[in-house]
């Protein structure tokens, strides 16, 4: 039994070796089937493990290969837990993952790279697993880098454009601050608990039923667990793409559409959110951490949701409709509705899976007319005001896209219906929160009708739109299959069968939320309500199609997603550009060249103001060092007793 | 006779580099590999009664020998091993590089096998004398070899900085050793940490342990000891410098170690705070420099410093020294297989454009021109960022947790902060390898090829980051 | 001699007299004279505290002192030989093209 | 005051004197000069000090040979004259700042000694004979004593190494 728990990350792994290796030998075409196959065993073996956890006494699965890492104290056995959490996910990884598999070989086709993208695409599936099959918090981490590694790939893919490169950078580095956090939170517990394996940690927690606290009679016990919980949030924050972190993930888009798909909407980016329901002993006794977190998503799914009101590209549309669903999953962790987040998690993983695969697709057709003519006048394929009325030409795409948008816009009976009025219902006793999810909502109803109308509807404005075309079928399958999963996804919880909260029990404990019919029919009501408005305003096609808009001042807040790059720059990266340039002016007379931009100068700055110390005579060094040995000594002779 | 069998390794270098001096004279110049291939031999041997001294001391006890001058002990025994796998790695480096550039001579391998026979030596130092005079054994050839490319300005200009500044600090270093036999009229570490342990840590001896801190901080380059570095690391050829970043650091810190960590400095509080405010400023420093460098060879230089400078907060990690000795030795064998990895990557750039300009264009574009190159450097410099699943990760975990157990929780703090600062500079030769395009650069010419001594060297060292990130339990038994 | 203070203050004006002149000159062998200077008055504690402990280890210190000081030296000086051919200088200060 | 300690007065002054010549002559013969002296003097308060062959030893090993190459060197470089306008002083606040730094290290070194030392000498005179001495060196200090031989060995190819013209 413990064998098989490997496999899932076995499977994918061959697929790298083998591509990497042997990739240019066996084309491109046999590249892409062999990763799609070895996802799809993965996926078979996940399959398995999941009857197997749900036959098994306990629900779980333990397996352990040894120890890992075994110095003084700590112990980090090299082991791996299937429960019902994790077992769900995998499902979801490689099932989804599969259907990306596929349909990237149709996508990704004749590009130059394609071999390094599929063993890339491999590499994340086995990186992702690693994260939610692990049994302790190191191997979480590891796995947690090596997704952050896959994501900076597959961002910077496209590396000849600047704009992906510095996506790539700014993802990297973005994603670095989160992880100091989240280090430093495991670094915490095991200074407090003296080991990092879930198991250990949360029984000495205690039953999370009662709250009692184990650590009860040490007095710094709660202060100890809010930082931990705080500190693993800010983990959280950089993955999972919260304020004030959430900026890379916009600007992750420019890396292949499947990748986003898979990377950017459906997987990765949960992570933070399977991290916290994972710590949810920890959390639910800190209670202060919880409230914040909270509230840290219902903030950043409403400012997201409300950027996407005024986008105009495709995939920055759904880019922050995922920035604002994760605010949605992670308040719905922060009050406690454990089922609820993962129910969203997993219904989200289908519908925008699915919405990005049609984007992708729509792109993929908008492109078809200037590559069959090689025309040299380019469009942006990605902007919507280039787009309309390919409702005709793109069948399979328009219905698969209106399925998932109208899941994501919350309408009964699509998935995303009932996931987010179990997270709304579960806001009922926070008001702020609730009233900021509520206004989500709608936010989220109208951006999703925008979408639709100006992508499908009305009449094409441009050449590459009126001859755009279907894609083939390695793309139609996923879309199809996909579509099926985000109409009948919210299956997974009907209120009555309670599947999931029955299933997720052992690792969540109960949790008493659930369906109430008032609030289903208001919030049905109201997304219905913005969804008409969509159509009214934008049907004629005249809306929000000029290319060199005069935005008002309230759209253009929206459209620069309120102005947060921008305050970033003014806040942190000017004041550091001032400050270095003021150094360079006072170390360097002779002054410094003139203006570049953001880290770029403030590394000239700080390089321009420190390396005169550096100044080539010996000399100088031995006084920098009689400077340190009279400073030593006068330490010494102060503090030596 | 059991005398010479504790320090089998050191004296199999010295003897074989003596002989391997007359050896050389037979040899014509357009042969000195030969000499090579003898010296790598020798440091075969020198391994092979390491890993001896490891199996016949498994219960791991501490052995004294030549009237307590020298020891053996595990940590010994491990570090003659990581000198010798650092020697035949620059060797293995130095057959194409050192054929181009034009230093291919006898001398330098007999000069770098004293070297290292001093450094050996500096493991199983018990004796303030057997650490001067290992300490100097090991440091005059290095600023014959530094100097080594003369008549190239920059080679000497780095010999000379290298070595007044050199013996400045040796100054300081033996006014600290005759201070620290005034304050306990004895030059015996054993003998010195029993009276200290017994409470008597007199002002004079806790300023002669600053002035040897001193001088030991000055051959790892700790701040502000570390003017030298990046001026000779940056002059000198690039071989040398992959010996020194490697070597010389793992022998100062053999000493500190000895002396600070598990001789009398752990327990003299002002100088564990002392040593751990150094170790701040190097990291800050180290780093800040790195970022604002163009020249790759430079950067590694200043990053070399950075991690002094982790280091060094292992050795202010008093409250267990033996878990603190374990995660600083082990921190040198990851440091020295990821530097290694790196310099291999240096030395054949070097070769093929026949120079040593190291500058960021000079790496631009280099995935497609050399995917193995770019490939290997990538990930030691994921190592050297501190990436989960490379050596570097683990080498930081475990000197950061000891530190943490100290009570050194903002020097912890500080050093994953500076470490995630250090990804800015480390990305930066990764981006302009995998992501730029170079148009300058002729993709079909013949100079662009690797050797295949080098690149062994480079796979086994890269087989070495990945094994000791993945599974560092293969080393850390050892300690056990 | 009944004291060793006095013997112990002179090596420290010779060590800092030396340590002076390091950074104050610009002549690589004024530079490598003061080193010396430093050794020689590390050298006077040794003799002195070996005095004041009555054990011989002091004396054998200084022995190793100057034997590897005539090793600096003769690299030291070779390697002020070599520059001055190529320089035909001995300033320091000239040297300072590796710097940043 | 005993004659010793007077005696010990006078070379210490002529030593600390013979310093400062080397720390200010401009010609570099004079201040190899100087040093020879202070090494001479030294040299004497080891024989005060009860070291006759370390005496020795300085004399014949520091003053003879060591300094002898040091003069030999600087004759033939011609390096005797010292730039001797000093105008373009890249570095104006090196001076200054080196003698301030150089006063604070010596007063740490100084505080320390005082408020250490006062402990009275051994009382039994030790035999710090050549004979003594020899023992010690082949005994305990034969390790070193052999590693130094290795040394001097590596010195030399070094300064080959160095010099020789390729």
């Amino acid at each position: 039994m413990s064998t098989l728990v490997v496999l899932p990350i076995l499977f994918p792994l061959i697929g790298v070796v083998i591509n990497a290796f042997l990739g240019k030998r066996l084309g491109e075409k046999v590249v892409g089937a062999l990763a799609t196959l070895m996802c799809s065993a993965a996926f078979v073996v996940a399959l398995m493990l999941f009857s197997q956890v749900s036959v098994s006494k306990e629900h779980a699965i333990h397996a352990e290969f040894g120890t890992w890492i075994g110095v003084g104290k700590l112990n980090v056995p090299f082991g791996f837990l299937v429960d019902s959490l994790s077992s769900a996910l995998m499902l979801i990884i490689t099932g989804v993952g599969a259907l990306i598999h596929l349909y990237s070989i149709g996508y990704i086709h004749g590009d130059p790279r394609a071999n390094r993208y599929f063993v890339y695409l491999n590499l994340f599936v086995a990186s992702m697993l690693v994260l939610v099959m692990g049994s302790n918090y190191l191997l979480m981490f590891v796995g947690w880098e090596l997704v952050g590694l896959c994501s900076y790939l597959l961002i910077g893919f496209w590396f000849d454009k600047v704009k992906n490169a510095e996506a790539a950078r700014k993802a990297f580095v973005v994603n670095r601050i989160g992880d100091v956090g989240f280090i430093l939170g495991i670094m915490l517990i095991f200074v407090t608990f003296g080991t990092l394996n879930y198991h250990d940690i949360f029984a000495v927690v205690g039953d999370h039923k009662t709250a009692a606290l184990a650590l009860a009679g040490d007095p710094v016990a709660p202060a100890v667990l809010s930082a931990i919980t705080l500190l693993l949030f800010i983990g959280a924050m950089g993955k999972s793409a919260q304020l004030p972190l959430f900026v890379w993930l916009p600007d992750a888009m420019a890396g292949p559409t499947p990748a986003s798909a898979l990377i950017h909407a459906a997987t990765m980016v949960t992570a933070g959110i399977y991290m916290i329901v994972r710590s949810n002993a920890l959390f639910h006794v800190a209670a202060d951490t919880s409230n914040f977190v909270a509230l840290i998503g219902a903030l950043t799914a409403f400012i997201a949701g409300s950027i996407a009101l005024r986008q105009f590209d495709i995939k920055k549309v759904l880019a922050y409709s995922t920035v604002s669903q994760l605010g949605f999953m992670i308040a719905a962790a922060g009050l406690g509705a454990y089922t609820a987040s993962i129910f969203h998690l997993m219904t989200h993983a289908f519908f925008k899976a699915l919405l990005f695969l049609a984007a992708g697709s729509v792109i993929h057709g908008m492109e078809h007319y200037s590559h069959a003519h090689h025309s040299a006048q380019h469009i942006d394929p990605q902007d919507m005001r280039n787009m309309g009325g390919l409702r005709g030409k793109m069948p399979v795409t328009f219905w698969a896209f209106i399925i998932g948008g109208l899941s994501l816009a919350g309408l009964p009976p699509f998935s995303g219906f009932w996931s987010k009025d179990e997270i709304i219902v579960a806001a009922l006793h926070n008001p702020l929160v609730f009233a900021l999810l509520a206004c989500t909502a709608v936010f989220t109803a109208f951006y999703t009708g925008r979408q639709l109308v100006m992508v499908f509807f009305g009449s094409a404005r441009s050449k590459d739109a009126s001859h755009a075309e279907e894609s083939g079928m390695a793309m139609k399958l996923p879309l199809i299959v996909l579509s099926v999963l985000a109409l009948i996804g919210g299956g997974l919880n009907l209120p009555g069968s309670m599947w999931l909260e029955h299933w997720l029990e052992p690792v969540v404990g109960v949790h008493e939320g659930g369906f109430n019919l008032p609030i289903a029919a208001l919030f049905s009501a109201l997304a219905l309500v913005a969804l008409a408005a969509a159509w009214v305003m934008y049907r004629d096609g005249k809306r929000d199609t000029s290319l060199t808009p005069q935005l008002s001042s309230v759209s253009s807040f929206l459209n620069k997603a309120w102005q947060i790059d921008a305050l970033y720059r003014a806040a942190i990266i000017m004041p550091f550009y001032a400050l270095s340039s003021f150094l360079a002016r006072v170390f360097d007379l002779g002054g410094i060249d003139g203006a570049v931009n953001g880290i770029g100068t403030l590394t000239k700055g700080i390089a321009a103001a420190l390396r005169p110390l550096q100044s080539g005579f010996v000399r100088s060094y031995g006084l920098v060092m009689i400077v340190g040995v009279v400073a030593l000594m006068a330490w010494l002779v102060i503090n030596t007793r | 006779m059991q005398d010479l069998m504790l320090i089998l390794p050191p004296l199999i270098v010295f003897l074989g580099a003596t002989a391997l001096l007359l050896v050389d004279l037979k040899i014509a110049d357009d042969r000195k590999e030969t000499v090579a291939w003898i010296a790598m031999f020798l440091l075969v041997g020198a391994l092979i009664a390491a890993v001896m001294l490891l199996y016949f001391n498994r219960t791991g006890d501490v052995l004294y020998g030549f009237s307590n001058m020298i020891l053996t002990d595990r940590y010994a025994a491990l570090l003659d091993i990581v000198f010798a796998l650092i020697g035949i790695g620059v060797f293995l480096l130095t057959l194409r590089y050192n054929r181009v550039h034009q230093i291919m001579r006898g001398e330098f391998f007999v000069l770098t096998l004293f070297s290292i026979g001093g450094m050996m030596l500096m493991a199983h130092a018990a004796n303030l004398v057997t650490i001067f005079v290992a300490l100097e054994m090991f440091s005059i050839p290095l600023y014959v070899l530094c100097g080594v490319a003369r008549p190239r300005l920059d080679s000497e200009e780095s010999s000379l900085k290298y070595f007044l500044l050199g013996a400045f600090a040796s100054g300081f270093l033996v006014y600290g050793i005759a201070l620290m036999y005034g304050a306990t009229g004895t030059l015996d570490i054993a003998t010195m940490l029993k009276q200290v342990e017994r409470g008597q840590a007199p002002l004079l001896l806790v300023i002669g342990a600053g002035l040897m801190l001193v001088g030991l901080g000055f051959k790892v380059a700790a701040v502000p000891f570390h003017m030298w570095t990046p001026d000779v690391y940056d002059g000198a050829p690039t071989t040398v410098t992959a010996f020194m970043t490697t070597a010389t650091k793992a022998a100062g810190f053999a000493a500190l170690v000895r002396v600070f960590l598990l001789g009398p400095g752990a327990f003299v509080g002002s100088l564990v705070s002392a040593i751990a405010i150094l170790a701040a400023l190097t990291m800050i420093f180290g780093n800040l420099f790195a970022l604002a460098q163009r020249s790759v060879k430079r950067m590694l230089a200043y990053s070399s410093i950075a991690h002094a400078g982790y280091l060094l907060a292992g050795i202010a990690s008093v409250a267990n020294i033996g878990q603190s000795a374990n995660a600083v030795i082990f921190y040198l064998a990851t440091y020295a297989a990821t530097s290694l990895a790196a310099f291999g990557v240096l030395s054949e750039i070097g070769s093929m454009n026949r120079d040593e300009d190291h500058g960021l264009e000079r790496y631009t574009g280099l995935a497609k021109r050399n995917p193995a190159l770019a490939w290997v450097m990538a990930l030691a410099l994921f190592s050297l960022m501190g990436m989960p699943l490379t050596a570097g990760f683990t080498g930081k975990y475990l000197l950061f947790q000891s530190a943490v157990s100290s009570g050194l929780n903002w020097l912890a703090l500080l050093g994953v902060i500076t470490s995630v600062i250090s990804a800015f500079y480390y990305l930066r030769v990764i981006v302009h390898m995998f992501m730029k395009e170079d148009a300058t650069v002729a993709a079909n010419n013949e100079q662009y090829y690797v050797s295949k001594p080098s690149l062994v060297m480079m796979t086994l060292a890269s087989v070495a980051v990945v094994a000791l990130g993945l599974l560092p339990t293969l080393l850390l038994n050892m300690f056990a | 001699m009944t004291s060793i203070e006095p013997v112990i203050l002179l090596s420290a004006v010779l060590f800092t007299i030396g340590a002076v002149g390091v950074l104050t000159r610009r002549n690589a062998l004024m530079i490598f004279m003061s080193v010396e200077l430093m050794l020689n008055a590390a050298n006077l504690a040794f003799v002195a505290f070996a005095q004041q402990w009555g054990n011989l280890d002091g004396q054998l210190f200084v022995f190793f002192v100057m034997a590897v000081a005539a090793a600096e030296v003769a690299v030291g000086l070779a390697l002020i030989v070599a520059i001055f051919r190529t320089k035909h200088s001995t300033d320091v200060d000239e040297l300072s093209q590796l710097r940043g | 005051m005993s004659v010793e300690f007077f005696l010990f007065l006078l070379v210490a002054a002529v030593a600390v004197v013979a310093a400062l010549g080397l720390l200010l002559s401009r010609n570099a013969i004079y201040a190899a000069m100087f040093l020879i002296l202070n090494m001479a003097s030294v040299a004497v308060i080891y024989l005060l000090l009860n070291a006759p062959f370390i005496a020795a030893v300085q004399v014949a090993v520091y003053a003879g040979a060591i300094m002898v190459l040091f003069v030999f060197v600087i004759m033939l470089l011609g390096a005797e004259k010292l730039n001797p306008a000093d105008t373009k002083l890249a570095l104006k606040w090196q001076r200054p700042l080196s003698i301030v730094l150089g006063m604070a290290l010596f007063l740490l070194l100084g505080a320390v000694i005082l408020t250490r030392l006062g402990g009275a000498v051994a009382a039994k005179m030790i035999d710090t004979s050549p004979l003594a001495i020899g023992k010690a060196l082949f005994t305990t200090y034969l390790l070193p004593f052999e590693v130094v031989s290795v040394l001097l060995l590596a010195a030399v190819v070094g300064a080959v190494v160095l010099t020789k013209k390729s």
